[in-house]
């Protein structure tokens, strides 16, 4: 494979964990929920994904179950901030905490281990790599993470639910006043968005065939940042995901150069974001009622 | 005193204290080692071994005090971090003994080595030794001029298995080159398999067939990459081979194991004394994997030229850096 | 006109009860609406009249009492059976959602589908010809949010009408009209109701009441306290029962000493300003005006022509893209919010819950808003004082409760706004800017603000008043500006001032 | 006698201040028995275990006063952040900071220099270590726009690279992660004043971190800067009308908050340890928003919440006989999620039963 093509596989690779929690992340954030949540959500999808399939020798039955652990954790979150209106970012952070907790809990109780569940059914069983589309390919969760984007896009565009979570997140009153329960757009899109960001964590478990405590690793955070730089458009996100896996393959590529220390290689896709932030989305404006009850 | 989330001990019975490094139990290498170590003396020594998991920061200290405040006959702590903590309870814990596995070595400032107390064995693996083996052995199966090493956290520890290796290399291809990357900087770095795969990958597809890892966790995604490529990765502190059999070419044990059930051993024969403990090649310390599983994948001769290195550095002919 | 007695009413609410917390917005209030009439609904600030319109559009069930529509039990319906009972609202506050197309916000909620899309053609084609029906000329495609205020409420109206509204509720829908907007809107209403709609109307212009009303409901204090013929009523006696004493209803009030020549002493001068807004590069463009001191200066104006950008470049909250600002002969264009503050230069924000108070602080912090340093003694604020000061400004003022530890959330709209007014004339100023001083405040208090903006004046402050009610930039100003389209389109002396003068020049007719 | 401060309006704040820890604390207890159950293990026996391990014995306590200094820092830190309607969640990065600011100070100053001139400079290092730290999101936020969020969590990563970068030269002591010992400025151990702490960690830097707190508070709440503070993050657009400028407040806030984390570091460096070590503050950021929360952002708040999680941190040491210690990893997040929940709730029923009177 011709290194051009190696660095898009990789890249494409690596942003999938980032695709599908920046998927989820547009629709609660567009919706006016912050998803701080994110890397929680990975982590507990992550898990989840790795027991479903230990228990059942199936990773599809691994993706389900990680679906499940997304949702649950989604709609602890959509409870607690929609019904009891807590505070979006405490609740999120919570929700990241409760998620590192749970998943060690359960990691020493289950497996006794405090690090590493055993090995597990997963998706990357093939060989052959030579091909750009057939490495890709040997994932399902690859190609369903590339289109997750887009169909959020078609979903917020185009279907009536995507026009109320619009509506519900720019102006909540509004949507209250035609009859569009706000609440319950809400729930919904920040359920799916646990849903969705619980397959990134899947994908890095069943990837790996085990789960490792922490292994979200700051993925769910990145992801945000994609989303903010995304201006909050699902497409324009994706493109941002793209960029930020571009940057950790280039970390990756340049580090095998020993050109520079490898602390400061490390901080390339973290300055990058910075830089990002400042200069080119500065001041992109969020979604009217983010954070707003 | 600290209240007892271990029984006190009985006074008779050979009580031992762990206190494990972060990562725990389930590491799928160091303090799985260790824990092996203390289960066989359980078995085979009548031992009872009360294993403590502590936190970051001075959870560290408080895990070895509340062992040796219960009077266990001996405390052993897994890991260089834990070296001025054990230094600190030696001396204030005269009548206990001290373990501490990859103890770090103080200078003075004239150079010289500063003894640890003498109730306190430091436990010192040269990683270095085993390393340059598995890299001499990687160089001669690889097949390829380049050779791939992923560290965990980028600390001086994992420079001196990367330092070993690539002498290990140059040693039998001296126009060989090593590609070395760290999956970060921060503790993180030795659990996220994910960016140890795609370190992994990367390496693969620029031409390396054999990858050393020294990083704990994210050398799973070491592995998981072999597997997916066909290529083959070299495990690191206990034997790998099952995380991906086939593709495991050898792991660069550190017998871990073997040193705590050995001073374990030796507290119950009264023969422990403290001081600096050395386990190289000689020592049969630190080595590397040839067995059933993988003889299939190391060429007769290729052994052959391994076991001659092995017993060159043992005799001292061949010179082993440890840092870079 | 419909006679009262004849038909049986189409709404009926009857001892409606309704709280906020601890705030009783309404308690025993009714209505009675007949088909086919515009039933006017009046009354102070606060006396609960949106609440009650809400309760009747189901956005929240009423505490107590019983709500009926043709014929109908209805209490505690959802918003969603309102309006397929046929009842609409425009709020008082737009309710629509300014990135989203006219058509969205058209269709939000009952969107035309083909398979799980929405069918956008088809809902664009729908709204269009609805807005042909009822006259309105608009690109359904356009952002909401780039329309000018009056199109929005005309997109608000066709929202309800889209739904099929028979019972149209309008909350204060002229605040924000030009009189020629709001003539068109008397066209849409009177055609609504020539074809047998009902329409409840919500409003503090009185003339207004009397011009377009058939029915006229008082609201005081959260009850209904008179319903009477529009016919049998004057202003005054509107007046009277929505306050419950005299009120003087001043429009030339205005007792003017002998007026000070202009470069006698200096006040604000503003020469060739631009000043970029959040939209358009050039919201204020090329402004050139002076107020004396002693003088006040009204803008006149529909919202959105750059009043707020001018007022936020005069007072330092926004950068001047070129232009000139100087008080007296101090040229203020580059400083500070607080360095033009010492020079003598306040400010009342158009905006009092966005910018002019901090609703979480005690009445006596506001107070100190903007003086905190002054206050400092050894590193610590001197507490003492600013309660003692906070008191007398309280006395002052007349702000109630006269409590200087209650936060101002705690207050109701025209005392937050004593609070706001009293600070930017707690010292003498030299250049006062008075945005929008009376916005949403009800007629006693205007009356008061009215009377310390003159006070001021006399003592010698240049005024920059904007408000968007044209009556009360008549009723304050000696020259009148207007702006339009983010220039200053004309400035006359209040003599020559009227509203059949100053309306088309308002909306760029003229 | 004002409407606000009748006995039943005190009453009223009392209850609004107080019921949501409250129901926080039986919440997470609630979610700590179903845990524990889990594991067949009884309830009452694990938290008699958890509590005898902290506050039942002198050297359980003093750990929990060495975890609680620490937790003071980063909670004031995310507590000023949030006074000015800002989060910080780099106080993580701030706190490695101090730390290792305070350990160069501590190792560049002659050995014997008086602790009356080395403990303040070592001090000002630690809060300078912090502060410059916070001030690069302050700016960023301030000139830029870009959100502090995101900025702190990202600075963290590069922050702690730096620092690694920063030891891997000269300063490193060989194969460990952390400096020499400091030559000057180190801290009395607690136990130096009271014998039964004997062992555990706590030391003197407990006393500048409540000085710190006092302080915090002060400047806060009786001050002009501390009003400003307020004011801006209550009603930023009203703050600017009154002529505060919003940026430096900003950036003020920021600099003031990664001071207070950074001066953490003194706790480790100059308390404990004595020196610098990679990694010591891992995790003490993330918990010090939890401390800021459910110390309502208050100092005197803050300092009761650190010694709450501060319990629950030891206490996880102390239960690891009976259940996994990862319990409390747990246990801290549903603090944190019924906190966050209970306070508009209590708020909203306080306000049902008030209007009912
Ligand atoms: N959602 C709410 N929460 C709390 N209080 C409210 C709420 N809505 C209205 N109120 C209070 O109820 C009272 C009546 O408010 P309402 O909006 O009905 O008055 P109004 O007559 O429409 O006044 P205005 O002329 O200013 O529009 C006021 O004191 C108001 O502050
Ligand atoms: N609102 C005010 N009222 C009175 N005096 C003030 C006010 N603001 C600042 N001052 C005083 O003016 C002087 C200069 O203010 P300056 O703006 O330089 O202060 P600063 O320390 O930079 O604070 P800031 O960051 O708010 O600008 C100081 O002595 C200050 O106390
Ligand atoms: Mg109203
Ligand atoms: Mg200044």
């Amino acid at each position: 494979m011709s290194i051009a093509l190696a660095f898009l596989a990789q890249t494409l690779r690596i942003a999938v964990p980032y695709l599908f929690a920046a998927a989820g992340g547009v629709l609660a954030e567009r919706s006016g929920i912050i998803s701080l949540t994110l890397e929680g959500f990975m982590l507990g999808g992550a898990f989840s994904a790795m027991l479903g399939s230990y228990y059942s020798g199936n990773p599809w039955v691994g993706v389900l179950a990680g679906i499940a652990g997304g949702l649950v954790l989604g709609l602890v979150h959509a409870v607690a901030t929609i019904r009891y209106k807590a505070d979006q970012v405490v609740s999120g952070i919570a929700i990241n905490l409760l998620a590192v907790g749970l998943t060690r809990y359960f990691l020493k109780l289950v497996f006794d281990s405090s690090s590493n569940s055993p090995r597990v059914a997963g998706f990357s069983a093939g060989t052959s790599t030579t091909a750009l589309v057939a490495g890709l390919l040997h994932n399902p969760l690859i190609p369903l993470g590339l289109v997750a984007l887009p169909v959020v896009a078609w979903l917020m565009y185009r279907t009536p639910f995507g026009l109320r979570v619009r509506a519900v997140g720019e102006h909540p009153e509004a949507a209250a006043t035609v009859g569009v329960s706000v609440a319950r757009v809400r729930y919904i899109a920040v359920a799916l968005s646990g849903a969705l960001a619980a397959l990134g964590g899947a994908y890095l478990s069943l990837d790996q065939h085990q789960f490792t405590d922490g292994m979200s690793a700051g993925r769910g955070f990145i992801a945000l940042a994609a989303i903010i730089f995304g201006r909050w458009d699902p497409m324009r996100a994706a493109l941002a995901c793209l960029f930020f896996a571009a940057a950790e393959t280039l970390q990756i590529q340049l580090q095998a150069m020993q050109a520079i220390p490898s602390q400061f290689v490390q901080m390339i896709p973290y300055v990058l974001t910075i830089v990002a932030l400042v200069g080119v989305v500065g001041r992109a404006v969020p979604p009217a009622a983010l954070g707003r009850e | 005193h600290p209240a007892p989330p271990v029984p006190a001990a009985s006074g008779n019975g050979l009580d031992i204290g762990i206190v494990f490094d972060v990562g725990g139990r389930g590491d799928k290498s160091f303090n799985d080692g260790a824990y092996r170590g203390g289960e066989r003396a359980e078995h085979e020594l009548g031992a009872r071994v009360h294993f403590i998991e502590p936190g970051e920061g001075s959870d560290r200290e408080a895990g070895l005090r509340l062992l040796a405040a219960e009077h266990m006959k001996l405390v052993i702590g897994v890991g260089f971090i834990f070296t001025d903590d054990l230094t600190a309870l030696a001396n204030e814990y005269p009548n206990t003994e001290f373990a501490g596995v990859d103890y770090a070595l103080k200078l003075d400032s004239a150079g010289n080595v500063v003894p640890p107390p003498p109730n306190l064995a430091a436990l010192k693996f040269r990683e270095e030794q085993g390393s340059f083996l598995v890299g001499a052995l990687a160089a001669l199966v690889g097949k390829s001029k380049k050779l791939g090493f992923v560290g965990g956290m980028d600390i001086p520890l994992i420079h001196k298995f990367e330092a070993g290796y690539r002498a290990g290399v140059n040693y039998v291809c001296p126009d060989c080159t090593v590609i070395a990357q760290y999956a970060g900087v921060t503790p993180e770095a030795f659990r996220n398999p994910g960016r140890g795969k795609e370190l992994a990958l990367s390496q693969y597809q620029s031409g390396v067939n054999v990858i050393f890892h020294a990083s704990g966790s994210t050398g799973l995604g070491v592995f998981e990459a072999a597997r997916q490529t066909g290529t083959l990765a070299i495990g690191v502190d206990a034997d790998q081979y099952s995380e991906a059999p086939g593709h495991v070419l050898t792991s660069m044990v550190k017998g871990v194991d073997a040193v705590v059930f050995d001073q374990i051993k030796k507290v119950r024969d009264g023969t422990f004394h403290g001081g600096v403990q050395e386990y190289g090649l000689a020592e049969n310390g630190v080595g590397y994997i040839y067995d059933a599983h993988n003889r299939a994948l190391i060429p007769d001769s290729v052994h052959a030229r391994v076991e001659a290195i092995r017993a060159g550095i043992i005799a001292g002919r061949i010179a082993v850096p440890s840092t870079r | 006109m419909t006679d009262a007695g004849a038909a049986a009413p189409i709404v009926r609410m009857t001892g409606i009860a309704k709280r906020f917390g601890a705030v009783e917005a309404i308690r025993d209030a009714g209505l009675e609406v007949i088909p086919g009439e515009i039933h006017a609904i009046v009354g102070e600030n606060g006396a609960g009249k949106s609440t009650l319109m809400r309760i009747l559009a189901g956005l929240f069930p009423p505490d107590a009492g019983t709500v009926e529509v043709a014929g109908r039990d209805v209490t505690g319906w959802s918003a969603s059976q309102a309006i397929a009972a046929n009842v609409g609202m425009v709020h008082q506050h737009f309710m629509l959602v300014p990135p989203l197309t006219i058509t969205e916000n058209v269709i939000l909620g009952r969107e035309p589908r083909s398979g799980l899309a929405i069918d956008m053609a088809r809902a664009q084609r729908e709204v269009a010809e609805a807005a042909e029906r009822s006259g309105f000329r608009m690109n359904v495609r356009a952002c909401v949010r780039d329309l000018s205020v009056g199109e929005q409420q005309r997109v608000e109206i066709l929202k309800t009408l889209v739904r099929g509204a028979r019972i149209l509720i309008l909350d204060e829908p002229t605040a924000v009209l030009s009189p020629p907007e709001v003539q068109e809107l008397w066209r849409v209403l009177r055609a609504l109701r020539a074809s047998g709609g009902t329409i409840i109307l919500i409003t503090h212009k009185l003339d207004e009441v009397t011009e377009i009303s058939d029915t006229i409901t008082v609201m005081r204090a959260g009850r209904s306290v008179a319903r009477f013929p529009t016919a049998s009523a004057s202003a005054a006696s509107i007046a009277r029962a929505m306050v419950g004493r005299d009120v003087v209803l001043s429009n030339d009030a205005t007792t003017r000493r002998s007026p000070i020549s202009q470069t006698a002493r200096a006040g604000l001068d503003v020469r060739h300003l631009v000043v970029a807004g959040e939209l358009r590069a050039r919201a204020v463009d090329d402004v050139s005006f002076s107020v004396a001191r002693g003088e006040i200066l009204g803008i006149a104006g529909v919202e959105g022509n750059g009043q707020s950008a001018l007022i936020e470049a005069i007072v330092g909250l926004r950068r001047a893209t070129s232009g000139e600002i100087s008080i007296g002969d101090r040229d203020i264009t580059a400083l500070s919010v607080r360095e033009r503050d010492a020079l003598g230069l306040a400010h009342i924000p158009e905006d009092r819950h966005r910018r002019g108070l901090v609703l979480d602080f005690s009445i006596a912090d506001n107070l100190i808003l903007g003086r905190q340093r002054e206050y400092d003694r050894h590193g610590t604020l001197d507490r003492a004082r600013v309660l003692a000061d906070a008191r007398a400004a309280i006395e002052r003022a007349d702000i109630r409760p006269a409590d200087p530890e209650l936060p101002a959330r705690a207050l109701s709209g025209g005392n937050q706004q004593k609070i706001v007014i009293a600070r930017a004339l707690a010292r003498e100023t030299a250049v006062l800017v008075a945005a929008q001083p009376t916005r949403g405040v009800d007629v006693g208090a205007i009356e008061q603000i009215h009377a310390r903006l003159r006070a001021a004046r006399d003592a010698g402050t240049a005024i920059l008043l904007v408000s968007a009610e044209l009556s009360e930039v008549l009723a304050l100003s000696d020259r009148v500006a207007v702006m339009y389209g983010g220039r200053i389109v004309a400035i006359v002396p209040r003599g020559e001032a009227s509203e059949e003068l100053l309306g088309p020049l308002m909306t760029g007719a003229a | 006698m004002s409407a606000a401060s009748s006995p039943s309006a005190l009453r009223g704040r009392v209850a609004e201040a107080l019921l949501p820890p409250l129901v926080a604390l039986l919440v997470s207890i609630v979610a700590g028995d179903l845990l524990i159950l889990a594991v067949g293990q009884s309830p009452g026996a694990v938290y008699r275990l958890m509590l005898e391990g902290t506050w039942g014995n002198a050297y359980g306590f003093g750990q929990v006063l060495y975890k609680t200094t620490t937790l003071v820092c980063t909670g004031l830190a995310v507590a000023v952040g949030l006074r000015a309607g800002l989060f910080n969640i780099g106080a993580e990065g701030q706190l490695a900071a101090g730390g290792l600011g305070a350990a160069l100070v501590g190792l560049a100053l002659p050995a014997g220099t008086t602790a009356l001139l080395a403990v303040p400079l070592c001090t000002v290092a630690a809060l300078a270590g912090g502060g410059i730290v916070g001030y690069v999101p302050g700016v960023l936020r301030a000139r830029w726009g870009a959100h502090e969020v995101i900025t702190t969590i990202m600075l963290n990563f590069v922050v702690l690279a730096f620092l690694s970068w920063l030891l891997s030269g000269r300063l490193r002591v060989p194969e460990t992660l952390h400096t020499n010992a400091i030559r000057a400025g180190a801290l009395p151990r607690l136990s130096a004043w009271w014998a039964p702490f004997h062992g555990s960690a706590s030391n003197a830097s407990l006393i500048i971190v409540l000085a710190a707190a006092a302080s915090t508070s002060w400047y806060l709440f009786h001050t002009s800067r501390g009003y400003e503070l307020r004011a801006v993050g209550l009603q930023p657009d009203a703050a600017e009308s009154g002529g505060v400028s919003v940026g430096k407040t900003w950036i003020r806030a920021l600099t003031i908050s990664g001071a207070l984390a950074g001066l953490g570091g003194i706790n480790f460096v100059l308390g404990y340890e004595h020196y610098y070590e990679e990694g010591f503050a891992t995790g003490a950021g993330f918990l010090g928003i939890a401390v800021a929360l459910v110390g309502r952002s208050n100092p005197f708040g803050v300092v009761l919440a650190a010694l709450f999680f501060a319990t629950l941190s030891q206490g996880g040491l102390a239960i690891n006989a009976l259940v996994p210690k990862q319990m409390v990893d747990a246990l801290q997040g549903v603090v944190i999620l019924a906190m966050a929940a209970s306070v508009p709730e209590v708020r909203r029923l306080l306000t049902l039963r008030r209007g009912a009177k």
